[in-house]
């Protein structure tokens, strides 16, 4: 269920509605950004942000730092790997 | 009626044997004994919508589609037919713009519309215009290109990036509010197929992959010839933008339409000249091996995936619609 | 594609199936997939095939499209068919069999029926057929909550008057209660929907590890994000701990979306019980528009008929959910019941279980064609 | 889609071409040769509202429809493509007797339907059903007819009533509230065709008289070889019951459609053979003489009244309508 | 068939055609037929060709069609354009261009135009769809007006709600008495309207005969009617008579039709002027519906625009209407004016001069095509 | 203007609204008679009256006797006329 796709938003086009446009590999679509803001995070902030969008809607921020050390734990695992297969 | 019939067809696709204006086209069978021994004939209605996208329109389309369907089996396309439905309502003018679109691809395809015919429908009972083109060309002879024919050890090739057609027209259409400039990859092949021959007389199956795509094409290839086809994700070209509309709509790549590629299996001693013959033209660029054929697991299209693990590329259960789950 | 191609990558899937079958080596495992996104990604990846043997993946009941019952399919089908009234919907649900027709063949005998990507697509056509009633017929689980109380909380903003919300919202969580309450359900851990949970956050899941003792981990979508949940599940098998673990953490935080929480619960309310197709009713597992915007809610505005209609009997989906039959185990199996005609929950969109055995296993091929007859011409 | 298909159509034009399912058919030029010097093709897209009425439906017009435009070029009709387009909601059970009624019309006439294509399109883009037909015959070696060829002096011969299929599709239409039992005349020509040119090789000019009627293959006729025609209101074969509708509606029987009739100029010194050769047919029962061909107005064709005088059958403006002042 | 084909036997007519030609030897006459209806038999059977050239028919303003003003035609488009419309009409009007499009370009746009046989069936259009407002677009003279009377009625008993007419019948007399107070209009004779005087009767004649000394004849519309009727006034007019003479004395009687004239007088009351194409404004020459049946009428129903707009200049319908000018005397004649684009009321129907005459008459090829460019395909 | 058409009345259908079917040349319509019947001539006594036809509305019966004497005088002009020949 529940398909999502991760996008950067490239533009604000009308903060009151919360709409923004985002970019999926090259193609944009208007979305809708009033899950992601708040007073902290006001339309223009997001400019810039990669977001999931689901249905139309930014679902959430994605968390650059967690994806990287998702990724970069990976790697560890593959290095290790390696280390052990030197070892055998 | 007939002022229209003149005015927008009989002008635009001038041709001696057009203006005759008989019920039907004729020309002396001698003519066409010097292209090959056989006769194919082939047809295709066109209902796009809209009329006019990003790299062609219902007319090139209408052209460019039944000379692929000649030319994939090695025809040298000659003669088309035009045979349109018409709307009331339609503007003269972009039924102007689309018969001239024909004439341009035919010119450029070199073949003649040579017969036709026109209907106009009550407002409400057609979508504005419906072009169906009927063809005919003629088979070399020694050609036999089947999709019964393959075996296993073939290779798979095409000419270029998938999906182009499909993705155009989704995006055309406006309903999905997305933004992009994909171009429909509407083209001739039978120049191309032209090519291929010359240095493989020997190709097995060939077929163009429009409705239902490449997909389609490779489950009609492995259940004619009783074959398994595996293909490489990797080696499938998309471009980006492709890749994007899928994504956000959940489509698969596979099943999307195209207009001007062509799927070829050829015994793989050929493959690597085809491919190289296919690149030195224009509608072949990016050919390029996607697959092999198999004697495993017949009648059944695998895809390997890009991690190295593999499923089955079905048939289609009816068309593809975006999905949101 | 950033955040697609890199947790796609075959080296690092290689790495994990590797630590997977080194830690499973001596398991025989059933790990139930909640979520119908990950049943997908399963099949389409192939992910199946390229783990070790003795783990069995479970098709969980996450999938909106297989769960909605044919009753509720039957009153958006009555609502298209009134006059004036455009059906807007998903492209998932519409073709899925109600006890009649599908959306599709209701189409086909007429019915407007307009598929969207976004709810606020089908605010738009309200507002572009004003002489309209636009009814959108919503399915989803926690994740499309929001967006559809955003549109409800649009159109009353601008004061859209011709436009309604047919919803089958269904939440998670009381699905789960559901399955785990039943002593037939023998499953050793849970792969947790990672984009409900972006909603809910981690903490809702905590009762299968306290109460039930099964593990489970929230993940991603993609081919990597589920290898590496499959792995950490096992990991926690095999250093016998038992917690809600986190592997999409890149979107999913412990507290879930406060916004999306919020205005979930300012336009919905909690029925009391809702229909699963295969599983039948549980207790506050569907989502209902408060009565403050009973102007918006289709159940309100229109006088449906509202009739239950039982599952086939021969239906397996019940079993498949709970992880006892596997789908080529029902006798109708790609027989009488395929993707074109569907007779079950589970072969109704390409996330059902049956579905994806049908679509992508190894069996497809193998069963004579429907032969049931459709007497219209449909797309 | 592709059950549809199956079912519908390959299970009923069932034949050794078409069970191939290329995007094309094939066939021996060879073979083709034995029949002839001249490939004669054509093509035509079927509209028609209802689609079943009283002698006939959609389908036996399709293809008898388009086997007269080849035969009216004196070419023996070979091979048939059929193209669908389906509105949503479009009835299976109708479809289905349409494709019988294709395949009883194809085999009474001796044709194969070789190859074709389904579109499907949304409820409200078209109205039910449409086809398209393309045909390929062969014309036999010395035979050349054309509406090019008339001279002074030669006869117009007809093989039967006009008007009848106009008229029943009209009355079976019913918004006009008109009752009675008109059929359709539609009905093959090819082997009518068949037996005039075996006493009369030298047949200038034959035309099928469809949409337009009489009156549009004359003026066709008169233009083409630039000479005048002179018909006689008297020799016109006209049923009562089309003549009653026409009377109450306003109606030109001339310009009524046909769909089993055709018009064929013949030296005057053929025509008593010709006559008799065509009343010997089941299709040429009522032939008859309904006049000639002059050298004084040339491009205009003439009608003398049944008491003597004389009128100008033009082109019609539009399509006819009732009249009611 | 009864009653047709006994009046076109060429035995028959070749006698009349002896004996006018010996009457009228010595004359050269100028006789109007005053009918539309007359002027289509006229081509149709080729009487002009047969009849001695010393006799000229004038073609008269006898075809509603022709004689309909642009901005009555123009209301009739906006009629159709309204949401929610359907317009009935004959087939007649549908190809007359307005000063915008014609009913047919109306209906290729995308107006619910349909084309009826009766009045009757534009009621049934009305009853079979109710939530349509139907409009009944009317033309004609006295012939058709009772008929649409009679359904007005009906309406009203059955109390159709969503049923009008929109009317613009007119009347004979007064079209006369505009012609022949006109000093330029010189006419030997008339041949008399048959169907007309079905309704009203021989009297209403008189005053031609009385006033303006010209003798008449109400003729039937078979050739042999119409020669028969040539022949009585040629007859009339050697012997010095002037007289209201009927051949149609199978239909026609001195009294008309009561029933006919009264319903016809229930419903419509005479216009104070109503304007003719080619002629102007004519006092007393048109039919509106009454206040009492006020519902419908498509005047009250919509709140039409009403605009006047003038013939083209360079048209000579009025000078050929009068027999001042011959069809091919008009420099538009084929050329910038044909029936495919007509510009003046006699282009406009098969019933009127110019177009018969380019039909019919030996005119037509000689003239190059009309190039007036339409943007969109229609029927 | 006003096609008018003779056809002969088969059968009345509904006397009330004055419906009757007529009969032209073998083809049947449904028309309305309400113009030629009053207290003398009701409608059932219509079946068989040849009537002339217009927009689906009776207008008038058709006088036989006066149609016969139009044709009987046409037919004495063709006599009178073949023995003024005769003399000639
Ligand atoms: S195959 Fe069909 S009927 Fe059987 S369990 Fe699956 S969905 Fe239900
Ligand atoms: S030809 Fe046309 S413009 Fe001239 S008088 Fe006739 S109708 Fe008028
Ligand atoms: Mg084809
Ligand atoms: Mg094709
Ligand atoms: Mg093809
Ligand atoms: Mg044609
Ligand atoms: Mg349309
Ligand atoms: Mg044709
Ligand atoms: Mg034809
Ligand atoms: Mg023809
Ligand atoms: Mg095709
Ligand atoms: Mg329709």
């Amino acid at each position: 269920m529940c398909l999502g796709v991760p996008g950067r938003i490239t533009e604000i086009i009308d903060p009151n509605k919360k709409l923004a446009i985002v970019d999926v590999s090259g193609v944009k679509r208007q979305v809708n950004i009033a899950c992601i803001v708040d007073d902290q995070n006001p339309p223009e902030s997001c400019v810039g942000n990669w977001v999931l969008i689901h249905v139309g809607f930014a679902m959430n921020r994605i968390d650059e730092r967690e994806a990287a050390e998702t990724l970069k734990l990976l790697e560890e695992i593959i290095i290790a790997q390696g280390t052990m297969s030197n070892y055998e | 009626m007939r002022d229209l019939i003149n005015d927008i067809f009989v002008s635009n696709f001038d041709n001696p044997i057009l203006s005759q204006l008989e019920d039907q086209a004729s020309f002396e069978l001698s003519n066409l004994l010097q292209y090959g021994d056989r006769l194919a004939f082939t047809t295709d209605s066109y209902v796009i919508d809209p009329l006019f996208f990003p790299g062609g329109n219902i007319g090139t389309l209408a052209v460019n589609g039944t000379i692929n369907d000649l030319a994939v089996s090695g025809a040298k396309p000659l003669y088309l037919t035009c045979s349109v439905i018409l709307e009331e309502g339609l503007s003269i003018s972009n039924l102007r713009k689309v018969a001239q679109s024909m004439q341009v691809a035919a010119q450029n395809a070199g073949v003649q519309i040579v017969t036709g015919d026109t209907k106009v429908v009550d407002k409400g009972t057609a979508d504005k215009l419906f072009i169906n083109t009927a063809g005919i060309g003629v088979i070399p002879t020694g050609i036999n290109i089947s999709a019964h024919n393959i075996q296993p050890g073939d290779v798979v090739i095409v000419n270029g990036e998938l999906g182009n057609h499909g993705t155009a027209i989704l995006i055309a259409r406006g309903e999905l509010a997305l933004e992009t400039n994909i171009e429909s990859d509407c083209q001739p092949l039978h120049s191309l197929v032209e090519k291929i021959l010359r240095v493989c007389p020997q190709v097995r199956a060939m077929r163009d992959a429009t409705r239902g795509g490449l997909a389609t094409v490779l489950n009609e290839f492995a259940v004619s010839s009783d074959v398994g086809i595996v293909i490489q994700e990797q080696s499938l070209p998309i471009q980006k933008k492709v890749r994007g509309v899928c994504e956000i709509l959940g489509l698969d790549p596979l099943y999307l339409a195209n207009e001007g590629k062509l799927l070829v299996t050829v015994p793989q001693d050929y493959a690597e000249k085809v491919i190289l013959e296919m690149q030195s033209h224009p509608a072949g660029r990016d050919s390029c091996i996607i697959g092999h054929v198999t004697n495993s697991h017949p009648g059944i299209v695998l895809l390997k995936t890009i991690f190295g693990s593999e499923r089955i590329v079905d048939m289609l259960v009816g068309s593809q619609l975006p999905r949101i789950c | 594609m950033k955040y697609i191609d890199e947790f796609r990558e075959p080296q690092k899937a290689k790495a994990l199936i590797q630590e997977i079958t080194k830690l499973s080596d001596s398991y025989p495992l059933k790990i139930m997939e909640i979520c119908g996104g990950h049943t997908h990604s399963i099949f389409k990846y192939g992910i199946g095939g390229i783990l070790p043997h003795n783990i069995e993946l479970i098709h969980g009941p996450g999938c909106p499209v297989c769960v909605i019952p044919k009753g509720r399919l039957d009153d958006a089908i009555y609502i298209s068919q009134q006059p004036n009234v455009i059906l807007a919907t998903f492209g998932d649900p519409i073709r899925v069999p109600s006890s009649t027709v599908s959306l599709l063949q209701a189409k086909a005998n007429g019915s407007d029926i307009r598929i969207v990507y976004s709810p606020l697509d089908s605010l738009k056509i309200a507002k572009d057929n004003p002489d309209k009633q636009v009814v959108f017929f919503v399915l989803g689980f926690e994740t499309t909550g929001p967006s559809t109380a955003f549109t409800i909380l649009q159109a009353a903003t601008e004061n859209i008057r011709n436009f309604s919300v047919f919803s089958n919202h269904v939440l998670v969580i009381p699905a789960l209660q559901f399955l785990l309450k039943n002593p037939d359900f023998k499953i050793d851990g849970f792969i947790g929907p990672g984009h409900v949970s972006i909603v809910i956050g981690t903490k809702p899941y905590e009762f299968i590890t306290q109460k039930y003792h099964k593990p489970i981990v929230i993940s991603g979508f993609e081919p990597l994000d589920i290898l590496q949940s499959i792995w950490m599940l096992i990991r926690q098998l095999a250093e016998s701990r038992c917690e809600v673990e986190n592997q999409y953490n890149r979107l999913v935080k412990p507290e879930g979306n406060k916004v999306s929480l919020k205005v979930m619960h300012q336009v919905f309310e909690v029925r009391e019980k809702f229909e699963w197709r295969g599983l039948g009713e549980i207790c506050n597992s569907g989502l209902k528009i408060r009565p403050e915007y009973a102007q918006f809610d289709a159940e309100v505005k229109f006088n449906l008929p509202n009739a239950k209609v039982a599952d086939y009997k021969t239906c397996k989906c019940g079993e498949i959910l709970k992880g006892v039959l596997k789908p080529w185990e029902c006798k109708v199996f790609g027989t009488a019941c395929t993707p074109e005609n569907p007779i079950g929950a589970c072969m109704v969109s390409s996330e059902g279980a049956c579905a994806a055995y049908y679509k992508y296993g190894h069996f497809a091929k193998n069963f004579p064609k429907n032969t049931v007859e459709k007497s219209i011409v449909t797309a």
